[in-house]
């Protein structure tokens, strides 16, 4: 079905880029959390999400992203979201995912002060 | 042709512009279902952040009928209004969602905080929250007889 | 969880996605009503421009069943089902256009040629050929009851 | 409302370039009818109309359209269409439209086209 999230990841050193596109429902976020983890085992450090090809993230998808932010905070490494639609930035406000992950207008700007914390 | 002259744009006849629709409890209907909001929404020219949110909002009390409500039809029912409150007030787009399905009592439902969803490990529990907070007004009414979700969203 | 699982993307269960949706006799709503061609066209991966020759067919029902059928609630009944023939079939999308209406003898209706438009000034009358035209199969019912026009198209 | 079509008319010389923009029904036909008419009287031998933006034209949309192109056709004047959309170019096809009026893929080949009827 083409609702279902695409998720394309690339590796940069110890960054891994996570790019999104479509829903992020349950299935899109365990999809995330699966790459995620193994981008983890594989001695990745920071994970940046781009979000800007996703117009709709529901509460069961950000709860699971919530729960990589938390495995990601427990080995010490750092999470960032980038090129979030005002709605997603909103709904990740009121969640509070934004206390503890880093929100970043663009990829640029997540990739450079993920380098900053290495 | 006469016909046809009466049908010009606009609110008059009832005042209101009224769409419904029912969708099967199964994944991803939610996301057929916010085609609607789009659809009315951009018939009333509303902004596109404002559609999202209506979207999110209408995800959110879909799937929350999906998950809790054990319809006994298993279709959930949604009605799309716009219309305005005076002649001259701003447009809005009213979403209802119907379920026929066992209820509850939303005055109990435990209010999510970040705190509670990071240190507590309870990361569900957000949906009725982010209506709120999306929708300039929200309804509910729950009974034995189902669920209705009633938000209201201006220009 | 467990009802989560349940609810993976297929056609399991009834073997069919049904959607239906009511719109309102008046100027536009045809579009309105387009949008959820394109939500269960997108839903099968059906290509764009097959998404578009079903939209048109259902503007040219709708737009029949707003300006000839006078119909006694005011409104059109749409139906968008998705699935398949067989197992293995190609995924089909078909629309359903029920109006409650005059009716009509669509045996006796002319049909229109190119040259009858040109030549002979009757421009319209084009509306069921196109519907028969972009569409892999179409049966028109009408009595006193109203009109309903059932059309599908394969992926 | 914003389904209704927007239309910008453009004059070339002798020829009147429409741009179409939207859902092309009875209204959008007849204020491209209107234009059109106004186009004529002030003088232009020649209508291009580009479709790029439109994705929908009704049958009562092209039957005002067929009636503009008798008017041109009636004052030896050339009318010419572009950037159909596949199902808007089988839909004049089928209405005899293509017959009578001139259909090419892009502006720039109607332009060369109806400049080689002056
Ligand atoms: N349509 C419904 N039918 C029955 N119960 C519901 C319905 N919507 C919400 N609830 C109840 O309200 C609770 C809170 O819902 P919500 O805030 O959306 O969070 P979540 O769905 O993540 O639990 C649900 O856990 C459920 O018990
Ligand atoms: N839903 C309907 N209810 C009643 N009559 C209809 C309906 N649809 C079509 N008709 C009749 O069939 C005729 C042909 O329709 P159509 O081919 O769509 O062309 P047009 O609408 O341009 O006349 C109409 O003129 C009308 O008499």
């Amino acid at each position: 079905m083409s609702e279902s999230c695409k998720i394309v990841v690339e590796r940069r050193g110890d960054v891994a880029i996570f790019w999104t596109d479509g829903y992020i429902n349950n299935q899109g976020g365990e999809e995330i959390a699966r790459q995620a983890y193994a981008q983890l085992d594989a001695g990745a450090r920071a994970l940046v999400l781009n979000l800007e090809k996703t117009r709709i993230v529901n509460s069961i998808g950000i709860s699971i992203l919530i729960e990589v932010l938390e495995k990601v905070m427990d080995r010490k490494g750092v999470l960032a979201f980038c090129n979030l639609t005002p709605t997603i930035d909103k709904t990740f406000r009121i969640m509070g995912l934004a206390q503890y992950a880093a929100i970043y207008p663009s990829q640029e700007q997540a990739l450079q002060a993920v380098a900053a914390t290495g | 042709m006469a016909q046809r002259e009466s049908l010009r744009p606009g609110f008059e006849g009832s005042g209101f512009r009224e769409v419904s629709m029912t969708i099967p409890v199964a994944s991803d209907m939610e996301i057929v279902a916010t085609a609607q909001v789009a659809a009315m929404g951009e018939y009333i020219d509303m902004p596109h952040d404002k559609i999202d949110e209506i979207k999110l909002a209408l995800v959110e009390a879909c799937i929350n009928a999906f998950e809790h409500a054990h319809t006994r039809d298993d279709r959930v029912h949604l009605t799309f209004r716009v219309g305005r409150d005076e002649e001259d007030g701003p447009d809005f787009l009213e979403v209802e969602v119907l379920d026929q399905g066992k209820g509850f009592d939303h005055s109990i439902v435990e209010v999510p905080t970040p705190e509670k969803t990071f240190t507590g490990g309870k990361k569900r529990g957000w949906g009725l929250q982010i209506i709120r907070s999306l929708m300039d007004s929200v309804a509910i009414t729950s009974g034995e007889w189902g669920t209705r979700i009633l938000m209201r969203k201006y220009k």
